[in-house]
């Protein structure tokens, strides 16, 4: 038996560490490092119908104990992905999560038909913190009812399983994870990053060229734990953890919140070795604790039920 | 391109807030051109969390060790100043192309043209050129007497003239008014420093060809992130782009928008 | 003249720092170690109507670059404060900014009317982020009607200015901005804690006995930013900035951001003695950046006034 | 209470991840009383962010100099368990009560009863007791044999007993068992260890008065966050507390709930 399995709609990991979209690009370049078909899975950097540049740099900035990204969703597109890149990655024994994203529903559909019939596409991660351009721009994840269309027609049009990425900038990210659950979602990803901003002295103006960027790292470890503790309490599909992993420890605090699986994000950057790391020290890590399995680590911090007490800051 | 835990063998101070370090480790045997660079892990812990990238100034393969030379400014070259020798520092490298070293033969001319804290990997290139038998004249700028460094390192290589912005050293201007005012006759101008000396060296007419070594923000430094890309000069508009860590630093001028 | 003079609706600082609420108790502690009236003003800790013990320990945790409190706005009540606290910062020339905190509107009308009478106490800072009984626990400050009815309420009960303090923990927080302007709030202050928590590895339990916390510290920074920059350029009301604020530098990047003044709050712990170093600090940085006065910070960042660009990540 | 750089004279390892450091500053004229604490900040940057609240096991105040003893094992800690001598440390202190050592007279008996890292503490105060008079029980309790410390010290002070968890040391147990087993008479018993330990002291019979030193996680240490409060015993749904930081860590037994 392999202690560190999971099994989740659509992929058997071998271990529940995977990195996070764009933050492994297709895997090329980590594959000179180690060997990445040792990872439990490969989320991919998202996928456009239509490739993208993507913002003007600078596009990160780095924060106290995180960093702002305003890549832009530069990507090749999807024809040129399925082409290129997934093709590459099938000598890869290792299931691959499709990130995709898009401006309008009719996109993310046309990307979600394509990509997920690729033969190494186990499932796919459906990215709704992009601005929709059909309302002005709010993003299709901080209103239910848009995020629980999308999702729908999503999964309608897909080949694999979809996990649905929450934004969690959003006041009750419970009530979206609760929709894109009844818009069909077969599990769920979280956390996206925190929108925020640094302003540069010298020049007066805001470091990025965009402005505002995604925080990540583990500056937001918190955010995402308690985002997780309350979603999993509240949702039956599985969840899939991140945001500021860049340990087993922490890795095994997502589980406990009650993720299945845990992508590391940032720490890629850190630590290039960061995710073969992770799955080397979690067997110890375990060990060291008691515990025989990642499976029983699952929810193990809300066992007990107790509805969330309201915190006056 | 490795990782590895290199060991500080000398931190010395040779300008203000110029700081030269000998690293030693496996890192050194993997360098193959002057220009590439390494993405140094500044501390254990995260503050700051990020890598910081650094030109290789001198690699010195038989002992194993390389030479950076960096400005200490933000928090993580600050730290980086005051390792001290024995210290180990994580490391990532050698990152990039580098400068080609074969687009000039034995007997030609080479202007290195730096810029501050541009001027670090064109000594390594210069020592690389030397040794091919390439007459290296170098041009570098500096804000002010005391900021300059390896002067007399450049000296050695062949004639070496230094521009201060203030005229406290040197040509008072940039390292364009002494090229324009001595007019060198060269096959060939590699150059690294700040954007608008870059701009204004492509613009300028100093060589039969001109090879830039640019900078930008960065994640990986391994060309998985996109936060450092810049686009094609020829398709400025569309989707072509280079990326600035693992197709740079070093373009020939014209390649990528600057 | 006084280059870090700020002048806000019922305060007149003499420097843009102030230590903020829940971080400086009533002062008495910090006085022990340095002249609290060399201070902008002073936020001192949230007053209720009636004494609260706050929650159960541990209520403080640590977290990369921040941490998390849940200390449950323990206070002695507000006939305690105005009897025993406020009388005793009188012998300080500093304004006094009185953090207001209830669990319906009744509560904070009362807390309002009484604490507003003291004579040092320059403004009233209406903390939102409580959850509100009659709701079932939602705060107050993430829907923007109730925001705006309280805001309302508390302003025609008051004696003095009330600045409203914003809960980052929503969608979009230009909505609640513009619902407390129109409530007839004199100024905001924001942000308050962002939501976290920290699972303990060996007990498997949240560290924290509430379970959840505020985030503050550094880590939250680029939120707070994010936040005074979209907020400020969307209100015509000053803003007193808060997050993260560790240094001059810091200061001056709310300011740049579009806060008038800024409040230091989880630093006071790191440094005891981080309000009257900024304070010491500022000039230096004015100079070495070649600004004259405070003043001309103020929202140096967005004069270009072109709207934000939305950002997918 | 002051803020103060001190300057690391020496640090060494003593047991099982427990070290001794020795710290010169001004800090050491303001200790009033044995069981007074310090809070240190253990980096100038963020990483970890709070400060580490640890006990003063000893000062010696003609040479400035204070001692602590701690146990290295989270993020801070282990930080400060490789600091070098001539390092500096940025400490606030003296703070909290400490315990009172004018409540025994002259010939009269005192147990310290410590477990694990509240062993440190009792060291100060059994020098200070002795230098008054007071004759000195020891009663320490450990884990296993490789974390005892200071066992030599305490004997300078008088009779000492070891108990570890598992028997390698001393008495199989813990230091109840020890108290319970030799039934000493004593006017009073100072106590810091883990809350167990803690209960079991106050539970029992062991001496006249019972004075206890409390642990939790504090922000401010200075009172000033309500981080740290307790309960008091007499009002325990009601709205009456005691800080640890200010008001403690050094409780008499009963006053607040444990
Ligand atoms: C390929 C390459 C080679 C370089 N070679 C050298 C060299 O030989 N000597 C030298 O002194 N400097 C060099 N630099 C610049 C150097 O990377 C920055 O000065 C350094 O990262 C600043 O870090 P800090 O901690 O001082 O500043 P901080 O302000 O703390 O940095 C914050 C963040 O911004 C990034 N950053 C800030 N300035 C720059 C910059 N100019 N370029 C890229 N990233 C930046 C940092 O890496 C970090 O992620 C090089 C940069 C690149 C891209
Ligand atoms: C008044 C007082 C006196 C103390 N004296 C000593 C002593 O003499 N020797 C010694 O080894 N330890 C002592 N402790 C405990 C010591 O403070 C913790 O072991 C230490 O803070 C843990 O830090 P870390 O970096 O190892 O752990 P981390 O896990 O990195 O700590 C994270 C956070 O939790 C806090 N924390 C963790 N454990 C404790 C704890 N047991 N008590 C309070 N805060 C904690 C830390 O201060 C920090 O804020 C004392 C605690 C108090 C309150
Ligand atoms: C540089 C960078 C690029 C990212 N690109 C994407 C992306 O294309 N699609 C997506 O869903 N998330 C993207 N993310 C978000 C990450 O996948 C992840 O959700 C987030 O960074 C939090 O995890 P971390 O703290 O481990 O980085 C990106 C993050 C970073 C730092
Ligand atoms: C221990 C602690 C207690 C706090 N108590 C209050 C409070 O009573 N009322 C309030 O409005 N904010 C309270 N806050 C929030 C702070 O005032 C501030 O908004 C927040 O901490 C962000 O600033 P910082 O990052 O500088 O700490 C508290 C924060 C901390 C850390
Ligand atoms: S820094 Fe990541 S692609 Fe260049
Ligand atoms: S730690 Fe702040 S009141 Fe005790």
């Amino acid at each position: 038996m392999n202690r560190l399995q999971v099994e989740l709609p659509g992929l058997t990991l071998k271990n529940p560490i995977m990195p996070a979209s764009g933050c492994f690009g297709f895997g090329r370049e980590f594959s000179k490092l180690y060997d990445i078909g040792q990872l439990g899975a490969i989320m991919i950097k998202a996928a456009t119908l239509e490739p993208r540049f993507g913002n003007p740099t600078p596009r990160v900035a780095e924060t106290p104990g995180g960093m702002l990204n305003a890549i832009g969703l530069q990507n090749p597109g999807v024809e040129k992905i399925m082409a290129e890149e997934l093709p590459w990655l099938q000598q890869f024994d290792v299931p691959i999560i499709a990130n995709i994203a898009g401006s309008t529903v009719e996109d993310y559909v046309s990307v979600a038909e394509k990509i997920s019939a690729a033969p190494n596409v186990h499932a796919l991660e459906l990215n709704i913190s992009c601005p929709n351009v059909k309302t002005g721009g709010i993003a299709f994840g901080t209103d239910a009812t848009t995020a629980m269309e999308l999702t729908r027609k999503v999964k309608a049009a897909s080949a694999v399983p979809v996990y649905v990425k929450l934004s969690p900038n959003v006041t009750d990210i419970v009530e979206i994870a609760k929709a894109v659950e009844m818009g069909g979602a077969d599990g769920i990803t979280m956390i996206n990053t925190l929108l925020g901003m640094r302003i540069d002295l010298q020049s007066g103006e805001p470091l990025l060229a965009n402005r505002t960027g995604g925080l990540s790292g583990p500056a937001i470890k918190p955010v995402a734990i308690r985002m997780v503790y309350e979603v999993s309490r509240n949702v039956s599909i599985p969840i899939i953890g991140m945001g500021g992993v860049a340990s087993a420890e922490d890795a095994l605090e997502f589980l406990y919140a009650g993720a299945s699986a845990v992508a590391v994000g940032t720490q890629n950057f850190v630590d290039p070795f960061a995710c073969p790391s992770i799955i080397e020290e979690l067997p110890r890590l375990l060990d060291r604790l008691g515990l025989s399995t990642v499976k029983e680590c699952i929810g193990r911090s809300w066992k007990s039920n107790e509805p969330i007490a309201h915190h006056c800051p | 391109m490795i990782k590895d835990i290199c060991t500080v063998i000398r931190v010395k101070k040779i300008a203000d807030s110029i700081f030269e370090m000998v690293l030693e480790g496996r890192i050194a045997d993997e360098v193959e051109n002057p220009g590439q660079f390494i993405h140094i892990r500044v501390t254990e812990g995260n503050a700051p969390l990020l890598r910081r990238p650094v030109s290789i100034a001198a690699v010195d393969k038989k002992n194993h060790r390389l030479t950076i030379i960096f400005r200490s400014g933000g928090q993580g070259t600050l730290l980086l100043s005051r390792k001290v020798p024995g210290e180990t520092l994580d490391i990532l490298g050698p990152l990039g192309n580098g400068f080609p070293v074969d687009k000039v033969d034995s007997g030609g001319t080479a202007i290195l043209a730096g810029g501050g804290i541009g001027v670090p990997p064109l000594y390594g290139l210069g020592l690389k050129l030397r040794e091919q038998g390439v007459k290296v004249i170098s041009v570098l700028g500096f804000q002010t007497a005391e900021s300059v460094f390896y002067q007399d390192e450049f000296a050695s290589l062949g004639e070496t003239y230094i521009a201060t912005v203030d005229g406290t050293s040197g040509t008072k201007g940039f390292v364009t008014d002494v090229l324009n005012e001595r007019g060198f006759e060269a096959d060939i101008l590699y150059t690294c420093g700040p954007l608008p000396m870059l701009r204004a060296l492509e613009a300028g007419d100093y060589a039969r060809e001109t090879y830039l070594s640019m900078e930008e923000r960065m994640g990986c430094g391994i060309g998985a992130c996109f936060a450092c890309v810049c686009r094609k000069k020829d398709d400025p508009n569309g989707h072509s782009y280079k990326k600035v860590c693992s197709d740079g630093p070093v373009f020939k001028a014209g390649e990528v928008l600057i």
